[in-house]
């Protein structure tokens, strides 16, 4: 549903990536790794069009990213949920409403709301946490938020950035789990990560391509991970 | 204005999503509170100086006299003469020779009424009024003195008149200092709400990542700013209509200058000053809203 | 004021940690350099209605007349007796008989040069100029009439003192304008700085947290706004001395109404104003840092 | 050096942990885990004194906590180096200054910062991004700059807060590195982390003790780790 051709970026002139490709189909399942500082966030961005490529194409369901207004990319960040690495939010509503954010971001009536939030506080573990503010969550409860806010208008493609990097063993594999689950729905999942257990415990329920950045370029890591 | 009444009736949720009442949002409530105050006293004073003006300018009069003095020839030809030599002259709205009564009423401030005048060879008065546009004293006072022998032209008004330009340019001043206020307000308030736009960045930024669009955003900040403009603006003209309320009435007291207050229905202008810092402060927020999410992808 | 100064000369290296001009302290900047603006623009009215206050009671006087008429008793005796009350009036600054010659010339334009005034049975005419405080007219009056038969008293500059009074008023309502502005400036700085401090809370907190102790942020921050508050202020006041240096002489133009500009050296007073904007940017700056820091552990 | 007696903490009245205890020693190395939300960051906040127990006392360089005043409390800081979970930084200013931030704090003349930044910016890594603002970091380098800014005053107390949350295995293998050799040097460490990989990393090299934080109390963790 996204696909990337041929791209290129880099900041102030110092390239992260050259002429890179990636395509995230309806129930793909994609690592990616690479060391700190590689550009997995870069390429996450590149994804969400939050930044757009100095060379080459992006394609998000069908249509060239470049022809996107503004009133279009919004459109598209609907149907992309994603959990950023340093989870911002709206500090002056509570949990409960910043995950609703999305809903109120594309005028679903309040009415609506109800269920689907509730059952995301009690995937992720927040139901007690719902009316604190985000200041008062410890690292592991805003990364958990994050995962619910991008999860709450059941998105297409779901890109997370470092989802389980304050989590403890047992919450990150529930939260690869609740991936998994939905990638068996059909949603296209990209998770950039540099826990290699975590990959390979996903190994073992879904059949996972990791893709690793290094030098530039965008490898397929073999099965010898 | 049927945007800014659609923009008041809001929508509660979307609203929420401002942050509220940051300390440079207050700013701006306060800022207009206060530009708003000073706006009610400029107009007060400009008005009270306009009718000033007015009042003065109708107290005073602005007539002149002319003087037939030393009967050289029949004293009714030469008055006659007069008369029509002011027919003539452009700029003067009326003019009439006096009543024997009416110059002696006119002596007695300065002779006492024992003095008998009907046995004086008291110079004959024709009293002039000028138009709106001055007439030319200058030229009419050298056709006189070519034309009539013993008549001269007494335009004791002169003085006066400085005195009613200089009300009308305080009228000028005052206005001048009117203008100078709503547009050191419009220059904070829009500062204000940028400065309060600048410090939401990453509201803003969040809102944009969970797919709103630029439209929703804005209108949820413009609606804050311009209520809040709104609301400080009706604040301070209030305790500014209320401050000169309770002025003592110096009307009353001073007679000649006429009081701070508003007379009349002219009060209502005041009502316009919310509404220009309303206005103001919707286009500044819309303006500064849509180029502050401009930057974020 | 020795810490003021202190403080200008600064510490570089600490200086650093300071955010550079955010944008609600660019707004301490914008506000100090309008109302700074506005404030010369008060300042300047309320000295021009001061020295036309005195200009005004000075141009047209205030004396009055006792015009003595109807010979029954000896002129010259009961000319002594209105002398003798005068004298013993208080609130009268000064007052004497006016000769024939002077008298002359007052009835002149009314009556010409031809009317010999030698051959008439003239009134006598006593001129007398209050005190600074006014005496008791209608007293005086009573007591002529009582005393001195065929006295009267004219107070033709009845009407006039209201005019002078007049502007005075406006020099009081001037000045106090000037105060609400300074006031309004003092209280929109204050905000100003106060809301720049909660915007920087996050930076506070890093420094807190690295080992910073509050008087080493709290003069970084100070520093910032105090210096802002008197550049914006100075750049003001200069502005608004060229804008006054460049209006249109009215001085030349009006005669009677003295010009808007600052007479001989009285702008050095709108030095004053970039000043209190410093002291006052300085204490409320100092107070809202400690009070912002005293949130943070 | 820093020494926890019987401290009860919570927020809201939700008592956290109770009763607990704790030194940390020169020359002692501590490993801290608990599940996300068990407040472990709590804990290393009342370490450096950012909250102050709601019961019991503590105890920093022979000095009661309490009696220390704002001033005694920053000076406190100086000595005692923190990775914070959220490495707030001053975005203003350069990595290098900001790195160089408690010197600045600290009064340090200008001339004395150089050898220390760039050996510091050498050892994590940061020397090429040395230039950039913060915000222009990846996580991994962000966590690595405020590992960087909590070292260069040398403190003699080092708690860090998930300090390799976001980087991968080998730069959290020289991350420990690093502070088992400070630890050598008879400096007392507190890491707070949820990577039990990373702790049985550093058994091999280090006799660290490992607490852990659960039910609102701190347990040693047995030798099953
Ligand atoms: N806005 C920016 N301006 C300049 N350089 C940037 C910017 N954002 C990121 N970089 C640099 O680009 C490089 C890649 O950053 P990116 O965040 O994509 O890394 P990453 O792979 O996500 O690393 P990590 O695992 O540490 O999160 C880094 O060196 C970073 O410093
Ligand atoms: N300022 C606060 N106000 C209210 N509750 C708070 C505040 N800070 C933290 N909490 C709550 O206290 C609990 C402990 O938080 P803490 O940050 O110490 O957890 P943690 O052990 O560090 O977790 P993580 O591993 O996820 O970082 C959490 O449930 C958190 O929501
Ligand atoms: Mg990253
Ligand atoms: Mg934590």
């Amino acid at each position: 549903m996204i696909a990337l051709e041929d791209v290129s970026y880099g900041f102030d002139g110092r390239l992260l990536f050259e002429g890179i490709g990636m395509t995230l189909a309806p129930g793909s399942f994609h690592f990616l790794t690479g060391a700190s500082g590689a550009g997995k966030t870069t390429l996450l961005r590149l994804c969400y069009l939050d930044l757009l490529p100095q060379r080459g194409t992006i394609t998000a369901f069908s249509k060239p990213a470049a022809r996107l207004g503004r009133d279009g990319i919004a459109q598209l960040r609907r149907r992309v949920g994603v959990v950023h690495q340093d989870c911002a939010f709206l500090d002056h509503l509570s949990v409960r409403d910043n995950i609703a954010l999305p809903l109120i971001a594309a005028s679903v009536p309040p009415e609506q709301h109800g269920a689907a939030i509730d059952d995301l506080l009690h995937w992720v573990g927040l139901t007690e946490r719902a009316a604190a503010r985000p200041p008062e969550l410890s690292g592991g409860e805003k990364q958990r938020a994050a995962l619910a806010r991008a999860l709450i208008l059941s998105p297409d493609v779901i890109l997370a950035d470092e989802p389980t990097g304050n989590l403890d063993w047992e919450m990150s594999l529930n939260i690869l789990t609740l991936l998994v689950e939905l990638n068996r729905l059909g949603k296209a999942v990209l998770v950039a990560t540099h826990d290699l257990n975590l990959i390979r415990a996903a190994k073992s329920q879904v059949s996972a391509r990791v893709l690793r950045l290094r030098q530039g370029q965008l490898d397929v890591a073999g099965a010898g991970l | 204005m049927s945007r800014l009444l659609d923009l008041m009736r809001g929508d509660p949720v979307a609203d929420r999503v401002v942050p509220p009442s940051t300390r440079s949002s207050a700013l701006t409530l306060i800022i207009s509170a206060i530009m708003a105050f000073l706006a009610v006293f400029a107009l007060a004073l400009s008005l009270a100086t306009l009718r000033l003006a007015d009042r003065w300018s109708s107290a005073l009069g602005e007539s002149a006299t002319i003087r037939l003095t030393a009967p050289e020839e029949s004293e009714e030809a030469r008055l006659s003469r007069i008369l029509a030599i002011l027919s003539e002259t452009p700029g003067i709205a009326s003019f009439r020779a006096l009543t024997v009564e009416e110059e002696k009423s006119l002596l007695t401030p300065w002779l006492g009424e024992a003095v008998p005048l009907e046995t004086l060879p008291i110079p004959r008065l024709v009293e002039l009024l000028p138009a709106d546009q001055d007439y030319d004293a200058e030229g009419l006072r050298l056709r006189l003195e070519a034309e009539v022998p013993g008549a001269a032209l007494d335009d004791h008004a002169a003085w006066r008149r400085p005195l009613v330009r200089s009300a009308h340019r305080l009228t000028v001043l005052g206005f001048g200092a009117l203008g100078l206020i709503l547009v050191a307000m419009a220059a904070m308030v829009t500062l204000a709400s940028t400065a309060s736009l600048a410090v939401n960045r990453p509201a803003l930024r969040v809102l944009r990542l969970v797919g709103a669009r630029d439209a929703f955003i804005a209108r949820a900040f413009v609606r804050r700013f311009t209520l809040r403009a709104l609301t400080g603006a009706a604040l301070g003209t209030l305790i500014g209509l209320a401050a000169i309320w309770a002025l003592p009435d110096m009307e009353a007291a001073g007679g000649f200058l006429t009081g701070l207050g508003f007379g009349g229905l002219s009060w209502l202008s005041a009502l316009l000053i919310p509404l220009i810092a309303a206005i103001v402060a919707f286009w500044a927020t819309r303006a500064a809203a849509f180029r502050a999410l401009k930057e974020i992808p």
